[in-house]
């Protein structure tokens, strides 16, 4: 099936494409299940004025953070950004716009740019600065707002492990936003820990179908915590 | 006596029943966890996309691929489910949680809340916890009667940017057990040894005293 | 963990409360999947005035046509309701209503239901019969229809495996509607093939996690075949 | 000569392509599977919710859990997935399929087309039909090019309730291949043996004929 190949032998070819200005829909919560190399890739290349929708912008010096470090984001779609001096640094100065966007609604407005659905509506943020300028509706006597759809030109996914044709399976919590920007990405590329033999995935337990997918990467990963908690032994 | 933030949490904890799904915030929340009587079982919903939240790893089972909210490396208990973060807020959105406890800056007569935003400081985002209030039934909000200057974060209307509109409708306090109704606090419990006319005192919002304020008890 | 066992003993407990008048959603799609006992009790409880939200309405003398037998059903929001003689009488009778959704848009439908989203925007449909009385919306020039969720007093759920706990996978084809439908009832009652250990499922597996559940029942199903397809050996 | 529905599947798998997902419709479009090339490899979707259908399994492998959208038994190819219909029509709506083949009772020149409900007859329903031709981009309709009395079925405006607005841009008929672009029918290829006045007389909606129309070709 050399039509559902989606192995590719280098970070270059996996990014490639990818140009200045472009929309950026990254994987990942904190640092947990981001696309480390990916993204370092991004900064490799050194492209410019990006637009980046992740739910957080990493921290300095790792994740999304580096990406920082040139300027290379213009635009940041996220619902918490806490934890890195240089993106408040950047945010204070005006080199750097952030839309805050409730998780959930994140979340759903990934999920409904893969799915094609626009818009939706939702409770969250009635009545709060989320919902200023957009439009509200009642049904059941409450009131909610709609949100838009987002899709990206990239979407960059970290997977645990896939096939050759672009199966994926997450690992533990590292879900989390990954198989929603998989499905919104006008072309999405997964990294992953490992690529198994084509069949080897249980067709019933695929978080993402190869559908999706245009580009697999196996890589090696930091996978660095954020906030080490352990109970005494 | 003002309760300490465990009294607090262990006060939340009495509102848990056997089989609920909870979703604890960050804070004082979070200790409720240490609270579930032992003749019940609840199960901890981690916004991130996990239901069945369990201890704190060791140091040889740590993994960075398995976190919670607060992005701590948690593990999960048998029965636990994984999934996306579109899944987990269907769950919140959806109503399907039974208990959400999270902290706030302000709440008032309306049920408002204001829990996020602080204009003139550093804005660091909402996280889920729009969604949270705005999905949530049942919902209690921890926080101190008043800031440590003494003004009242229980107002007739919320002076800061809200997370949610009409959504809350139980408040524990370091001072009290409150909940509001047809655009009041109703003063329900009081903490051990506090008086009423100090909860009267540092509350801004309309607040109904019932002519029996029953203490906190504690086991 | 007691107040998470939601194994009840029988049938009659399952479907307990279901009352005439209510809405159920159905899993299945044709005879795939299709929740037989928990119908079949539908049947012997004799409930009247039933919506029933289903793919389809099964066919004559089995799947969900048995509850047409006895006139239970005076609404059925459906995407297909071919292969059904006893259906096609009483809809041209007057005594049953037809509601037909299409396919995609009723299972989405179902699962903004589950949810929270009380409305969403597709292009399915519009200018066609189903957009009548629908408002419509321009998202980048083009028109899409505003679809209202669906929820149930009753959602009634095939799965494979479960857990005590309610957590439910399923088994090949036969997921279909069936985890869609456990997320929008009051109340969800799903009937498995098996009950396994509480810790038994993958945690990254679960189809439907046991929140949305309320009550799981072991069954025996015949699993009838529609349209029985061969290749000569 | 008219072409036969075998030819017709024929037909559509010269569009194929290497790599495609592709959902093929009851009837004419199902029998496209049996012509992928042999140097091509095709995934099929089905909209009840599986990526990688394979043939239809022996009488030891039959399985009622294993059906198509057309309830027909099949079974999977490796490297297939299985979810659920709101996943299936997210990939169908989202644009994912990279082509679509299904039948119809008529087309017109602006690519509506309607398939699904004849008035006065009884109404089976839509099942995904209007899902597929809301969220494709690439459509190939196939059907006859006219009814059995001769009525044709590529029109100005298509009499019958429409399954969908403006989303037909290719139609393969027993007699042609045709191409809708500015509100008309292109006639692209014919049938062989079929001469343009054959098909100029069985075509109602305004019609583009090009100094060359090529003969289909099969192998």
């Amino acid at each position: 099936m050399a039509g559902f190949d989606k192995v590719v032998g280098s970070y270059e070819e996996a990014m490639a494409g990818l140009k200045d200005g472009m929309t950026v829909l990254a994987g990942g919560f904190g640092l947990c299940g981001i696309p480390e190399n990916l993204i370092a890739e991004i900064k490799r290349k050194g492209t410019m004025g990006l637009t980046v929708v992740s739910n957080n912008c990493g921290v300095d010096g790792f994740g999304l953070g580096v990406l920082l470090e040139d300027k290379q984001i213009c635009k940041m779609v996220s619902s918490y950004v806490g934890e890195n001096a240089l993106f408040e640094k950047q945010l204070l100065n005006g080199e750097l716009e952030v839309v805050l966007t409730p998780q959930g609604t994140l979340a759903e407005k990934m999920r409904a740019g893969g799915a094609g659905i626009p818009g939706f509506y939702t409770a969250t943020g009635v009545g709060t600065p989320v919902a200023e300028g957009k439009e509200t509706k009642m049904f059941n006597d409450r009131e909610y707002l709609l949100e838009e759809s987002i899709t990206g030109d990239f979407a960059i996914v970290k997977g645990w492990k896939a096939d050759r044709y672009g199966n994926v399976v997450y690992r533990h919590t590292a879900q989390n936003f990954n198989p929603l920007a998989a499905t919104a990405g006008k072309i999405t590329v997964v990294e992953v820990e490992e690529i198994v033999e084509v069949g080897e995935l249980d067709p019933a337990h695929i978080h993402t179908p190869g559908i999706y997918v245009d580009r697999v990467i196996v890589g090696q990963f930091e996978k660095r915590i954020e906030k080490r908690t352990v109970k005494e032994a | 006596m003002a309760l300490t933030r465990e009294q607090m949490a262990q006060r939340v904890a009495q509102e848990l029943q056997d089989g609920f799904y909870v979703n604890l915030g960050i804070g004082i929340p979070t200790l409720v966890a240490n609270y579930v009587p032992a003749d019940m079982d609840v199960m901890l919903q981690s916004e991130n996309g996990l239901l069945g939240m369990g201890a704190f790893p060791t140091e040889e089972t740590i993994d960075a691929d398995m976190i919670n909210a607060g992005k701590q490396t948690v593990t999960t208990v048998k029965g636990a489910s994984i999934f996306s973060s579109a899944e987990s807020f269907a769950m919140i959105r959806g109503g399907h949680v039974d208990l959400t406890v999270l902290g706030a800056f302000e709440v008032d007569v309306n049920g408002n809340i204001a829990s996020w935003m602080i204009p003139n400081k550093l804005i660091k985002g909402m996280g889920g916890a729009m969604d949270l209030v705005a999905g949530a039934d049942n919902i209690i909000v921890t926080m101190t009667h008043a800031s440590k200057h003494g003004e009242s974060k229980l107002l007739t209307e919320c002076a800061l940017p809200l997370t949610g509109k009409g959504c809350i409708k139980k408040v524990l306090t370091d001072l009290a057990w409150l909940e509001i109704e047809n655009g009041a606090f109703v003063l329900k419990e009081r903490a051990p040894g506090v008086s009423v006319e100090e909860i009267i005192e540092k509350t801004q919002g309309k607040l109904i005293v019932p002519e029996i304020v029953p203490e906190m008890v504690f086991a």
